[in-house]
């Protein structure tokens, strides 16, 4: 009896102890961010898409087209091209193309880079109805971007 | 006809559109509560879009069920599965007009209200067991039984405490019940010790129950989302749901209201002054607000818990009660 | 050591390659297994038992297809819960009779990864209660881990 | 709780539980003969979610199967790397400094707590409670968070390279691994008082869902699974793998094998965790991060190597064989999710509906790791 009697009681205090709890809670600071209104900043080693680097003196990328990035991608989701034009010392990229549908964001690409051309783009909102919004030209967007 | 007669239906009338509109509004904004609430509790935000603080969610909840196409599934039961959502909806409705909001404001002054909302009240069980069976969901199928189960193991310690209840205030009108317990908090029945020393106890035990008759968590094995999908209303789609939904939060506000008249003093004021509707909305409103904090604080029941809390504990609790009251009512 | 008294055991039972059991005691730093055992496949049941009688736990059942010896092998992993010690059992069957006994029936937790290793490799385990594909749909017909499958 | 099942009329149903089902966290079937609301036999249908990570990995070279390691136990992504990478190490003899090993015990450890966290609130979940479930991801973000600053991602991290890590940690990673440590240590008292001491809570799971030692060894069981059946078997420390053997730690068990007992080994576990970062991070030995001349195409001697690590679900282990070139030549992935899940069909004869899915939930199902 005084058993029964004692685990009413102490059960009824554990829902009430839940309950001042949940109260509590209440008064805490909010955790969530009003997405989209609000968004987070990523942190310096996110990996985003890749991104090609620029040479800052030339303007150019800095990619010599050593294709290490592509062979180095589990999904073969890159696809790169360069050309020697006359006279150049080397190879110049003439098209980088990432089909960011099949990429898993692994990041071995810009690991397997030698040369310091590739980074992670720090964007994460990318939504779109179209697929072909996600074949990015990374040459083209690496030259538009001041 | 008499005149008064006429005036009277009217006055039915306008008072039965007000409650509509009344448990219209509080089951929209209960809804609401119901989202905003565990969302500061659990330290997110909650519905923020639609109108300032997201305050005409609800309207956009509702268009949103209005504007979907009712389903049945093959094989279900259509009349039934028509008919249980209505159901469900106007015994919780009905039960409103019996309740005496103020000393003034009150559909009808019936002598047997309690009565009367305890027999409309159950009405929504059957409601329910029919939806789920005629649903032909095996789901909603076993929640048709649950809930039958429960309700039944629910009643007896639930009307075991109004007895006692009616016991020592010889009546069973509500306008009545509330004038009983006039003149400050310490003549509200849940502090009336003399008439029996458990009543605080017998309080618990009617919110208990109140939450297991209207199928709110931790009692929800009717819905209890993690095991039968949505229980009995697994089949519903567009209003049917939304009446079911709507049915949840009416049968809230009438278990508040019955609350508030049986042991919270109905529209005294707690300080002996002032009495009056204000004080209702705020007691019902609390203990509403309890359903709802209670329901996201703790996981759900076991069924043979919840059977069992209501055979070992409640029911000889409300006995135990309902003994010492007729032991009281005796004595003094 | 829990694998010495085993040895013993095994060394019964254990393919001979010239007069010598195939009982390999391996570095576990560099291997991952302590006892390395090859059984015909007609006895790995015998193998299980003492297996089982010495208290090890079924870890895992993997399918390994040596098409250049047209054959299919088969590495039962037991581990031992209170030292740690692993054995693997191995059986061969040929490539295109790949049939040998169940386990299931010493251990119940061998059922799936029976069904497993017959949905990618085609092995049937004889006398075993349910052999349907476990992850593969239920109509499939091929065996995708067999090397001459292209994906 | 159970019946006989003998005893009742043969008036049987089959419920189809799944494949979407708020309860099996994933696409889990189950196809459920049931007498009322206990269950006759519970038949696990897997394989919705199943992609032949076995197959990827010989047909692709080592270092291209890595980002495959996080997409099999997501929940737990930074185990299945450490399995892999392992394995391939013990192949091709590779060692790995110490500092990457340090850090791969931290991140590990990191990743088990945020795992055991995403657990609790799911298992509340399945038992109907959702608040703890977005108090346990309150925390467990603040894990994800630090784990992005290190490895560049919150889910499928991709951290583990063979030889080492492919980022060294910074201090900031280090105060920051301490300020959460402090911060989940005062939480833990909330934890305690909210739900393990909730009476609702306790009804429902203790006695729940018996699973005896002997069905944990028969079956493959392992993990918080076994050891909440009484046996201490942790793979950290059966088979001391990476540099667990210079911690202090221990390996909770509870000998009441139910659904409580599983739920307590990953509270203490929690705790064990914290115990293992802390003495990591005052250890925490300067050098590299990436062994020397590691080839940029990795091509193991012939021959096979099993490795094991302990997930925060059970035992995780990689065969691989290699034929010397430079793909697999067969990879078998040991995912502990699939041990676990196969004992579920004998456990949960008898049982009520609710409390089979408790028991579901209890065995810390990950489906995409049953699948793989």
């Amino acid at each position: 009896m005084i058993t029964y009697i004692k685990e009413i009681v102490c059960g009824v205090y554990t829902l009430f102890v839940g309950m001042w709890i949940t109260f509590i809670h209440m008064f805490r600071r909010r955790v969530t961010l009003n997405y989209p209104r609000q968004s987070l900043k990523m942190t310096p080693r996110y990996r985003g898409h890749i991104d090609l680097k620029r040479d800052e003196a030339t303007g150019q990328p800095k990619c010599i087209v050593c294709m290490a990035c592509q062979r180095a991608c589990p999904s073969g989701c890159i696809k790169l091209d360069g050309a020697k034009a006359e006279g150049a010392p080397r190879k110049a990229l003439t098209s980088y193309t990432l089909d960011f549908t099949t990429c898993s964001l692994c990041g071995l690409c810009v690991e397997s880079c030698n040369f310091d051309a590739l980074k992670f783009s720090k964007e994460y909102n990318l939504a779109s109805m179209n697929k072909d919004d996600y074949r990015m030209d990374l040459l083209k967007r690496v030259l538009e971007k001041k | 006809m008499s005149r008064d007669m006429i005036m009277d239906i009217v006055r039915l009338v306008l008072y039965v559109a007000c409650l509509v509109g009344f448990a219209a509004f509080n089951a929209a904004y209960l809804s609401l509560l119901e989202r905003k609430l565990p969302s500061w509790m659990q330290l997110r935000r909650g519905p923020t879009e639609v109108g300032p603080w997201g305050l005409l969610q609800p309207v956009a909840d509702g268009l949103k069920l209005l504007s979907k196409q009712i389903l049945i599934p093959q094989g279900a039961d259509v009349l039934l599965f028509r008919l249980a959502p209505v159901m469900v909806a106007v015994p919780g409705i009905l039960c409103l007009v019996t309740i005496p909001f103020s000393e003034t404001i009150a559909a009808r002054n019936f002598n047997l209200g309690l009565l009367m909302i305890f027999s409309f009240g159950a009405i929504n069980v059957f409601a329910v067991m029919l939806g789920g069976w005629a649903s032909n969901n095996k789901y909603s199928s076993i929640a048709a039984a649950r809930v039958v189960a429960q309700n039944i193991a629910y009643e007896i310690p639930l009307l075991l405490v109004v007895i006692s209840l009616v016991m020592s205030m010889h009546t069973f009108n509500l306008h009545t019940i509330v004038d009983q317990q006039a003149g400050g908090f310490w003549h509200w029945n849940i502090l009336a010790l003399k008439v029996s020393p458990m009543m605080p106890i017998a309080f618990l035990i009617y919110f208990t129950c109140m939450l297991a008759e209207t199928n709110r968590a931790p009692f929800d094995m009717v819905e209890a989302e993690s095991e039968l999908v949505a229980g009995a209303f697994t089949e519903y789609s567009g209003m049917g749901f939304g009446l079911f939904f709507i049915a949840e939060y009416v049968n809230i506000i009438v278990g508040s209201c019955v609350g508030t008249i049986l042991f919270l003093g109905g529209w005294d004021s707690p300080f002996g002054f002032l009495p009056g509707l204000h004080w209702f909305l705020l007691k019902m409103y609390a203990l509403s607000f309890a359903v709802i904090w209670v329901r996201w604080s703790f996981p759900r029941t076991q069924f043979y818990g919840l059977l069992n809390l209501s055979w070992k504990i409640l029911i000889p609790l409300a006995l135990v009660n309902l003994v010492l009251t007729a032991i009281m009512l005796k004595l003094f | 050591m829990k694998t010495i008294p085993l040895k013993a055991k095994f060394n019964e039972i254990a393919v001979c390659v010239e007069a010598a059991p195939l009982v390999l005691e391996t570095a576990h730093a560099t291997k991952g297994i302590d006892l390395d055992v090859t059984v015909p496949a007609g006895r790995v049941v015998e193998a299980a038992r003492i297996m089982d009688e010495a208290q090890f736990m079924i870890e895992a059942i993997t399918g390994v297809d040596w098409m250049a010896d047209k054959q299919l092998e088969i590495v039962y992993d037991f581990t031992h819960v209170d030292s740690g010690e692993r054995v693997a059992i191995r059986a061969r069957v040929p490539r295109d009779t790949p049939e040998l006994p169940t386990i299931s029936d010493i251990y119940p937790g061998a059922n799936w990864h029976e069904r497993e290793t017959h949905d990618f490799f085609g092995i049937i385990f004889t006398g075993h209660p349910e052999l349907i594909p476990l992850l593969l749909p239920e109509d499939a017909r091929f065996h995708p881990l067999r090397k001459d499958f292209k994906a | 709780m159970s019946i006989d099942a003998q005893s009742v009329l043969n008036e049987t149903f089959v419920l189809n539980l799944g494949p979407q089902h708020p309860a099996t966290h994933g696409v889990l079937r189950i196809k459920l003969t049931m007498d009322g609301e206990y269950i006759m036999d519970a038949d696990p249908v897997i394989g919705y979610g199943h992609r032949m990570h076995e197959k990827m990995g010989e047909n692709r070279t080592y270092a291209k199967f890595l980002p495959n390691t996080g997409r099999m136990d997501y929940v737990a992504a930074l185990f299945n790397g450490h399995g892999y990478v392992g394995a391939v190490e013990r192949l091709a003899g590779l060692v790995v400094p110490e500092r990457a090993e340090y850090i791969r015990v931290i991140t590990s450890e990191l990743n088990r707590i945020s795992s055991h966290l995403l657990w609790v609130g799911a298992f509340l979940v399945d038992l109907g409670g959702f608040t703890p479930l977005l108090y346990c991801f309150d925390d467990r973000e603040q894990i994800l968070d630090l784990l992005e600053s290190v490895t560049g991602a919150r889910l499928t991290f991709c951290y583990y390279r063979f030889g080492g890590v492919s980022n060294d940690i910074d201090d900031d990673f280090v105060a920051g691994t301490r300020k959460f440590i402090a911060s989940l240590r005062s939480r833990m008292p909330m934890y305690d008082a909210f739900v393990t001491k909730n009476i609702i809570f306790r009804k429902r799971v203790e006695g729940l869902g018996a699973i005896s030692a002997e069905t944990c060894r028969k079956y493959g069981a392992t993990g918080p699974v076994i050891r909440g059946s009484g046996v201490a078997y942790d793979v950290r420390k059966a088979e001391p793998y990476s540099v667990y053997s210079k911690f202090n730690f221990d390996v909770p068990v509870y000998t009441q094998c139910d659904c409580m007992a599983r739920y307590l080994v990953r509270i203490a576990e929690m705790g064990e965790s914290m115990r293992i970062i802390e003495q990591a991070l005052d250890t925490l030995p300067a050098g590299p991060v990436m062994a020397e001349k590691v080839p940029r195409t990795l091509k193991p001697a012939k021959g096979d190597c099993y490795f094991n690590v302990e997930s925060a679900r059970g035992s995780f282990g990689v065969r691989v064989v290699s034929d010397g070139s430079e793909n697999a030549y067969r990879l078998k992935l040991r995912s502990p999710c699939f041990s676990n899940m196969s004992l579920f069909r004998e456990c949960s004869r008898g049982m009520l509906l609710p409390d089979a899915l408790a028991l579901l939930g209890s065995l810390d199902l990950v489906i995409p790791d049953i699948d793989r």
